[in-house]
């Protein structure tokens, strides 16, 4: 019965087996993850964000725990975009749909790693990480600025032919005007939210728990907080938004579809539960089999709202 | 960095059934599991363990697992459930909660994860040095130690006699066994670094092997005073963690020659003198 | 021995008992607390925001339970300025320190507010609600714009000598900046931070939770983002803070004074435990004491940063 | 709107210890607790009870307490704890961690809360219409019509026999008990209003009241049929609470003549005719 479910969906040109991806920086270079899930059994995977050379994060503590969320304070440690094509995406089996994240701290760089990246067949898209929240050059000035990000979005789109996809940072007054601006530069997806900056302090020690003092807040605390941006930013724009933050269940996920998202991501929560992406892709086949729905794409935008 | 033993495995994610969950003194516990499908574990390895017994419906406050060496496994009965020990403080949120987990109540493990201790051999004059919670992951090292026919002395401090754990068991192991607590209430009045000063007045070479895991004080100690003499120093390194399978990279220490290394896939063991110890949080 | 903590500090020109008090729309008019806890064993509260005229907030559901926080869309359901101080402001024990909250959607209500509240000397200041996260006309607007937010600050100052406090809105891309502008606009004190705004949605239903479709979230799951809000805008003024945002504990409070607020406000905690308030006054006492401390005012800024 | 009763209190937060919580067909349960300190009770008042028993450490998930109907309370023993039940269906996430709470846990509480019903008098016709988990709201308030001497007749409805909530202890009351279940397993086949109708036929004065407390289309359900015949109608009404006594303004309802009326304080009685129906969740 759950098995007549039409599961796929198209995610900025991207023909995906099912809405499930998961998260960039939460989910390795794939093969991490094979003792514990057929990578077929989800939609593909966002790869740890590269940077043109290799890049070795912070000093410890990176990571701490919160109410319901965690933070984190990595800073992009990667092993640089020539590793990942020569070791990483060979080692993943040929059906697997790879989106390689950028980050860079000026456009050229992001324009550079994005060619690069182009030349290999094995990329179904580019997704360009401007809101990492904790380095100070970079990322967030991106994702904040309207220029800024104009410009990064358009040197981008003429360095690629690739699916393009910007991830938003939730750090920001008005997300709809920043997913209207990536639009009209030629975005092809939107990718959001990322992690929300946030701090923690250790009273014992008197000191912030981060080396980096501000981290990044991602698990289920943001969920909320996620699915209004992504609500907002499909109201605001025509291409298809993947919508990440706190996606814990299938419950989760369907909640994002309805607001509008075209698929998602799953992060935080694999890594506590490793196996939380094919489950969640599961449980949105049951979920419409329980609703009646024949396809998982039909459950986009399908909110109902009130009418007034 | 080299790793000092191919990585066992693969991991698996299972839903253990607690057998048996009591203080042993002090605010240390002893946690028995059932687990399905165990593939085997190697000295060293440690689980990831949920903080708290899986309730009803899942909670999302603590969010993360709990890294726990491997203290102990029983070869299986047949083709029975793995019984698995896990010795542990209940200090904060995770583990004050695990502490409250009854016995036929389940928890979440993901495991064995991480390196083993590269194992000594008969030629091995090998010292274990365990502080605090660190002893617990040594017990499957000595039993190999001696299985190995390694001359071997076991050394385990702590703060007072009723901190220090599994000492019953090692004894039973046959080892020699030199006790240290900060309150002279058993062993020697001192620290475990104390009792192992001595042990190593002698100029020795590479068949002593330091193996130290416990506060990172005490375990730059050691792998100092193994220098001094000429011995070899494997230490077992704690750091946050939220993966515990090299995904998160929130586990990273910094290593001698620059960059860092993931504590959960490089580590938790490491030869002392790859440590970068300044850099440690 | 914890009897010799000196608990007081100077909030805005406001003295306090203790640093703790409780934040607007969460402690009612005060006497509904009664039952639970003696009002001069806190610092005092804010009252719920009030209108010039009293207003009816929304229909059911207003609020919503999420990981470790909720969802609220009550929209400053009120009884109007003139009934506060007819009816409940006597009602309060005459050494209460009592902070009035301020709503409109236009700047001259603000002011018209401040300047009856002002008239009251059982008001010991003004907090001007300028980040209400859910009510269209109003609030968000105020608190997001930094010139619409100079403006109304202004109207206020001229039209109140009653200290100043401006509470903001979570929902900006620059925290920093907003707390400059009501330094330079003459506020006495910050308050943050508000709600942030956030949406859920039941999947059964496939309806948004709240009737107002958005929301606020509060609780614990905001507090690493109220932290670091408040460590940016304690560095940005000089002015002092006022931190609130998923404080439950005297630890989280204890942090948010190391961050640089000079006092905080327990809000949803309150809900769940009415003698939260008096309960971390109490805890924050012994943390002074254990950590050697002679006064709560030495925490302020006690944060020991990593030199670099 | 006039309240029909000055609310009763003060209300206390306490600690309560369980002493049994247990499942009561279907996914019915029955809670007892002891509470020092309680002040009592008057009929159709409420508690705010945590989601879960009390743990080692403060989970934050779920973070809200959930309203529940005082069922029963017993005569204090001596200078003992007050011995309050209630009876819960586990459904969502906080009722299916309360159900987990073993005798002995603890749990917060803090009540008593909300306005109690306009009790019933010697010269009164009562009507007491329970369906599903309102049931839990009626008992005290069938033992004070009982113990007026006013003629009563409890009519319970639910989905299925083991939904229906203690109906054992209203038939040792020895009230008229009608019962209805919608798939006929006992009492009428239908719904529980089905059973109230025929009950109404009569044109009825205001000395018949319908006390009605279940699901919103139930209760409206009722109130039309008394308007219909005359008879005075009272509902007690649900609502999403984070507080319980009057301050996060999140339990609103419409009300007649416009504005809001809070469930938690101002209800969760109200008279039906001033509840604005066509605004309920
Ligand atoms: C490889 C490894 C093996 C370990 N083996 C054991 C063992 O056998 N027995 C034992 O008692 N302890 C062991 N520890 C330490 C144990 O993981 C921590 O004591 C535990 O995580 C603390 O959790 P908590 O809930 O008590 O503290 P909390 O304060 O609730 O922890 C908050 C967060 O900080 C992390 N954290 C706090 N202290 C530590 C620490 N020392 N190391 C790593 N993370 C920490 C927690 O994992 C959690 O994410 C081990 C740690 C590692 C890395
Ligand atoms: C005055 C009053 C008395 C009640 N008495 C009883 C009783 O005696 N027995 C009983 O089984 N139930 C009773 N209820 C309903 C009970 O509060 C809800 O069933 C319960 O809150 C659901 O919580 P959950 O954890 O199962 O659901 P969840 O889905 O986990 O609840 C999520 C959130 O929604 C709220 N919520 C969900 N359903 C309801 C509801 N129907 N009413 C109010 N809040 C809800 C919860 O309180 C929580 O805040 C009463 C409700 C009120 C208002
Ligand atoms: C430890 C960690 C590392 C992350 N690294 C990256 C990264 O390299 N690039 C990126 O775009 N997002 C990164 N993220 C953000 C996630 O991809 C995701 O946007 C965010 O965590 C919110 O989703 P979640 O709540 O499901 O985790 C990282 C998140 C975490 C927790
Ligand atoms: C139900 C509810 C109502 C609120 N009403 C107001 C209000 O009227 N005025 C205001 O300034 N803040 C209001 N707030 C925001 C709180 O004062 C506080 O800023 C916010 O909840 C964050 O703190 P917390 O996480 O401790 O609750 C309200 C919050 C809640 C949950
Ligand atoms: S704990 Fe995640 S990488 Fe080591
Ligand atoms: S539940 Fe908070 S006011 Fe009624």
């Amino acid at each position: 019965m759950t098995a007549s479910i039409d599961t796929r969906v198209d995610f900025a040109g991207i023909p995906l087996r099912t809405p499930v991806l998961t998260a960039s920086g939460t989910f390795g270079y794939g093969t991490e993850f094979a003792p514990f899930l057929d990578l077929r059994e989800i939609g593909g995977f966002v790869a740890k964000s590269l940077t043109l050379l290799p890049r070795s994060g912070n000093p410890p503590p990176r990571i701490a725990e919160t109410p319901s969320g965690m933070l984190n304070a990595i800073s992009i440690e990667n092993i640089g975009v020539e590793a990942f094509l020569a070791e990483k995406l060979p080692a993943l089996p040929a059906d697997v749909v790879v989106i390689a994240s950028c980050f860079g701290t000026d456009p050229s760089d992001y324009a550079k790693l994005a060619a690069r990246l182009s030349e290999s067949s094995r990329i179904a898209g580019i997704e360009i990480n401007a809101s990492c929240p904790h380095v100070k050059s970079g990322g967030i000035e991106f994702g904040q600025d309207p220029i800024l990000l104009a410009d990064l979005v358009r040197r981008v789109r003429d360095a690629s032919a690739k699916p393009l996809i910007v991830k938003l940072s939730p750090n920001v007054t008005r997300i709809g005007e920043m997913a209207e601006i990536c639009q009209s530069a030629g975005a092809d997806g939107l990718t959001l939210i990322n992690a929300v900056q946030a701090m923690e302090v250790d009273v014992e020690t008197r000191r912030p728990v981060l080396w980096n003092v501000l981290g990044g807040l991602s698990g289920p605390a943001i969920r909320p907080i996620a699915l209004r941006m992504v609500w907002q930013a499909a109201r605001a724009v025509d291409i298809p938004i993947c919508g990440v933050g706190g996606i814990a269940t299938a419950e989760d996920a369907v909640k994002f579809l309805l607001c509008g998202a075209t698929a998602i991501q799953v992060g935080t929560i694999n890594y506590i539960n490793p196996q939380a992406a094919a489950e969640i892709a599961q449980g949105m086949v049951e979920y419409a089999s329980r609703k009646g729905f024949a396809r998982l794409a039909d459950l986009i935008g399908a909110l109902i709202l009130p009418e007034r | 960095m080299s790793p000092p033993k191919p990585e066992c495995g693969p991991p698996i994610r299972a839903l253990a059934e607690v057998l048996e969950n009591h203080r042993e003194g002090g605010s240390n516990h002893r946690l028995t599991l059932a687990i399905e499908g165990w593939p085997g574990a190697e000295p060293g390895q440690f689980l990831m363990i949920s903080a708290g017994a899986v309730t009803a419906v899942d909670r999302t406050d603590p969010l993360l697992p709990r890294p726990m060496a491997i203290y102990r496994g029983h070869a299986r009965v047949g083709s029975g459930p793995a019984r698995i020990e896990v010795l542990y403080k209940a200090s904060g949120r995770g583990t004050r909660l695990l502490a409250e987990a009854l016995p036929g109540q389940r928890v979440r493990v993901v495991g064995p994860l991480g390196r083993s201790f590269p194992p000594p051999t008969a030629s091995t004059r090998a010292f274990l040095v365990g502080g605090g919670t660190g002893i617990a992951s040594l017990f499957e090292l000595a039993a190999r130690a001696v299985a190995e026919g390694a001359a071997t002395r076991v050394l385990l401090g702590a703060r007072t006699a009723a901190d220090l754990m599994g000492v019953g068991d090692f004894g039973r192991l046959g080892v020699e066994l030199d006790l240290a607590t900060e309150d002279g209430s058993v062993g020697i009045h001192g620290r475990v670094t104390d009792a192992l000063r001595p042990r190593l007045e002698q100029p020795s070479d590479r068949h002593t092997i330091v193996y130290a895991c416990g506060p990172t004080p005490m375990m730059r100690a050691c792998s100092e005073l193994a220098a001094q003499s000429g011995a070899r120093c494997i230490v077992s390194l704690e750091n946050n963690m939220a993966c515990g399978f090299g995904v998160c990279l929130g586990c990273a220490v910094p290593v001698v020659g620059g960059g860092f290394s993931l504590v959960c896939r490089a580590g938790p063991i490491y030869e002392a003198g790859d440590v970068a110890w300044q850099g440690l949080p």
